[in-house]
């Protein structure tokens, strides 16, 4: 039995993340909280956010899912902890780019590079984006508001 | 065991020969069920109940023959109780509005079981809200059969209607239809059975399990996709409206009104699938020729050889301990590995199973998870693939070990 | 013209060659869509929306695919707008009983035309039954046409929904969608065509049109038997709610309530006709390469064939004095003999036609008969046959004198 | 062209009843009356009978459609008139199994006897059976009713 196209998936600082997710937990006051969730397997993200100004201050997670998804939710929290929404902005459209292999990955993603090749587990590509595509919606909201 | 009619059986997966184990999603489709959907289109290729001219007879009559064959096949009283429909899901539709509008009544209850697929859930939940009818639904004892007390407890004059799975698409459990359906019609329920799980294990006879309505598609059983079948007693489809309208179901029609021709063919509106009726008789004879006997007997040790592959440290099977309570499928869950994650993992090994709530929400929260791995079975799978399936789930554990 | 990719073209019938003039009952199917169907039996075979596994991502992956290929086809503005169904009659029901249960209120009107197919028309009855509205049915013009000032009159802030046939399936009649749906939204009402017998003749462009749903077969398109397109403008949809419940159309599921998805697969619940959608794309594959040019140019030349064929004393074309206004379909009787004599006759000389009223009852009583004879070509029809089919006509008369 | 196979659908005795029905018209007094229709083609016939005890005294038709059904009247008519119900009982089950082919014509059906082929053109037969399928629910009612 052949497991090294796995290998490719699963790399050890994926399993890292799986493994010891950080900023998992939730936030004393929050800005904003919303959870989403993928309906074909029930993976669950809630993203805690708190903004100072047009910088995304804190951001944590509690879930429940496969590896990749609370990975990702992981690298996620660790890249944008502390950012300007323009370089958040920045870097959803790169990892959305990187993952849907339309894109590569630079220094700006971090740790998230790790899924450079899941794009060749498209079934798995809706798991490593669940976190991102929260992020996501709570930025528009932000914005919506303004 | 007629395993070239299914090619797909021989390719590779992966680099690894391709193990199917998910024939409860859809079951593969042999050669001679492909064949006859082509030679509809290539020799016949006309309307049904439309045409005066040769072919159109020849496209017609056949496809009433595949609805008297289909009533053969169930044991059903007449063909005129055999309705084909787009599947499982429309079949059951069909029911809950076009038969449960008119019966169940604001106070009313329906009964349904923990263990049902959505399709046989939630069309019951929107009847309910519409007619402001009461829904229960009886749960499960630890190992996977239905609460049979509770089931008792919960039948009342006010049950207008009990629907039930005859096999789980999660635990493999077979619920006891006749004897469901006889307490349910000790108080003048009608029962509504979801065959979609049995239809390619072993034999229906509507007149032994007594139920008022069944529904299956024949996408599971060797069959084409977007075809089903509803059955319903006579006394039953004449208390059921039509739910859709135009085409052939219409006897008369003016600007303003329109009467309906009566079962069958009025609860059949727009051209139908005939390709898929088609096919659907085709897998008919395809089951026939293989016989149920031959396919329980390569189940059961299918069966045996799954818990097997299971009996593993690390690994929960869902529902009996009993390997024949099972019926093909087997869903579980590997410690401390999310059920996707197995789901690729043993997919990279070339092995097919599908992770998830399997449509089964309900359920799924019932046995205290968000989703698990379902590895199920045909009569066209070998032992030798259920002992390379337990290699790679003890692979898959080392791997995330 | 591609005539060797409908191999029953060349087969006799009663000893005669086959002329195949019913296509607009169901058009034949080329053998690239036939193949595209075998082809997802033998190598894919696996459900759509449900698996982690390579093959089951690779059948979602081209299911969706030709959800954008039908997108860009009738150059809807995204793929969620498109909806599968069962067909034309299915998605007619479904926008009638989804859309219309929610937005039909009592008082309300619904305008349709007397040309409608009973698809087009009862489904609107019984919306109005439901709920207690007004059904306008505007009449035709003594050459086939919409009765403009009478379409005009109807329409009033009570308007609610317009439906309409972009082409009779009894007169070929075209009707001038772009100004009926202008005339409509003046009024604020929903606009719904009925494509079936357009879409296998000319190009459908649904922003051009700027209707607000359009349905239609596959198998009126050189497509499979069981599969549809239901259009849907986004916010119309999002006015719509789902018809029927089950699989994979739910958001989320617990014992007492469920929420569904988004349009499009919060309307297909269920396993979809997955092969068929496999043909389905093929088929628009295969009007591309043939081109709707090189289909209306010899349709053009059909049309007048035919027109000439029948132009012979003792025989009525009913609409349309132009034959450029038949899109193919030329319905006409024999003075004195029975439309049903006149089929079985073209039948014993190889020509296949549909007597009756076409599921038209109220057109064809407008027309003062009970019956006609209907001629129905597609591209792969040839200017012999027309001469042949001329033939025998006139043999039927002397036969019959 | 060739139309040698209608000849045997279409036989002169056939064309003649089609041509010059009998009994067409209603009757002063009918003991009871019933229209039928083919749905798939909107033929119709309406058959008025009066019966004397036992015996179907009178029967006639009016009716809209093809040669077939029409001529098929025709001849029920002729073959029914004044029989006791007993014989009409046996011409209707005759006549049944001689157009679904599963059974030969006698004398018992005179002229209907033509109808021999017709399972030949399996979609004209619900034309040849419309009146004889009317006649029958009129009896079954008449039974019904004592
Ligand atoms: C104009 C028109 N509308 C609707 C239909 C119904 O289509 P289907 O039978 O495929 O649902 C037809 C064909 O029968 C048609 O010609
Ligand atoms: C038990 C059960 N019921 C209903 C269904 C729905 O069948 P279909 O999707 O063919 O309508 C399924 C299959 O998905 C099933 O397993």
């Amino acid at each position: 039995m052949s497991l090294s196209n796995l290998n490719q998936l699963y790399r050890q600082v994926l399993l890292d993340h799986a493994r010891y997710p950080r900023h998992q937990g939730t936030l004393p006051a929050p800005d904003a909280t919303l959870t989403v969730h993928n309906p074909t397997c029930g993976d669950t993200i809630s993203l805690n956010v708190a903004y100072d100004g047009d910088r995304l201050k804190q951001i944590t997670f509690t879930g429940d899912g496969c590896t990749i998804s609370q990975a990702s939710a992981s690298m996620l929290c660790d890249q944008m902890t502390d950012q300007p929404l323009t370089t958040v902005q920045a870097k959803l459209d790169q990892f959305d780019q990187l993952v849907t292999g339309t894109g590569t990955a630079t220094d700006l993603l971090g740790d998230a590079a790790v899924f450079n090749e899941i794009h060749q587990f498209p079934t798995r590509i809706k798991c490593a984006l669940l976190a991102w595509k929260a992020l996501e919606q709570l930025i528009t909201q932000k914005e919506a508001q303004q | 065991m007629k395993r070239n009619d299914f090619p797909i059986l021989t390719e590779t997966m992966n680099d690894e020969p391709f193990i199917y184990f998910d024939s409860a999603a859809t079951s593969l489709t042999p050669e001679p069920v492909v064949n006859a959907i082509r030679d509809y289109y290539r020799n016949v290729n006309t309307n049904v109940h439309r045409g005066v001219y040769t072919l159109a007879a020849q496209a017609t009559e056949h496809y009433e023959a595949v609805r008297q064959q289909t009533a053969d096949f169930i044991h059903a009283d007449k063909a005129n109780e055999i309705i084909f429909t787009s599947g499982t899901t429309a079949g059951l539709n069909q029911v809950a509005r076009g038969w449960g509008d008119l019966n169940v009544h604001a106070g009313d209850e329906i009964v349904v079981t923990l263990m049902e697929h959505h399709s046989n859930l939630v069309p019951w939940q929107q009847l309910a809200q519409r007619q402001h009818a009461v829904l229960k639904v009886i749960g499960i004892t630890a190992d996977g059969q239905l609460d049979w007390s509770a089931f008792q407890a919960a039948l009342s004059h006010q049950t207008k209607v009990v629907a039930v799975t005859a096999v789980s698409n999660v635990l493999g459990t077979r619920n006891p239809i006749t004897k469901i359906a006889a307490a349910a019609h000790a108080v003048n329920a009608a029962v509504v059975v979801d065959a979609a799980q049995a239809v390619a294990h072993f034999p229906i006879d509507v007149q032994a399990w007594n139920a008022d309505f069944i529904a299956f598609s024949a996408h599971k059983m060797f069959g084409p996709t977007g075809v089903g079948v509803l059955y319903g007693k006579t006394e039953r489809l004449q208390e059921m409206a039509p739910t859709q309208f135009g085409g052939e179901m219409i006897e008369d029609v003016t600007q303003q009104t329109a009467t309906f021709k009566a079962a069958p063919l009025g609860f059949e509106a727009g051209t139908p699938n005939i390709a898929g009726v088609y096919g659907l008789g085709a897998a008919i004879d395809y089951l026939a020729q293989i016989g149920y006997e031959a396919i329980q007997t390569q189940e059961h040790k299918l069966d045996q050889a799954l818990k097997a592959a299971l009996d593993q440290p690390d690994v929960t099977v869902y529902g009996s301990n009993n390997p024949f309570a099972h019926t093909g499928v087997f869903s579980f869950n590997l410690t401390g590995i999310h059920p996707h994650d197995v789901a690729t993992a043993l997919d990279q090994q070339g092995v097919a199973v599908r992770a998830g709530h399997h449509c089964a929400e309900p359920l799924t929260e019932a046995l205290g998870v968000h989703a698990t791995v379902r590895a199920s079975v045909g009569f066209y799978n070998t032992i030798d693939e259920c002992a390379r399936f337990g290699h790679a789930i003890q692979a898959t554990r080392r791997f995330f070990a």
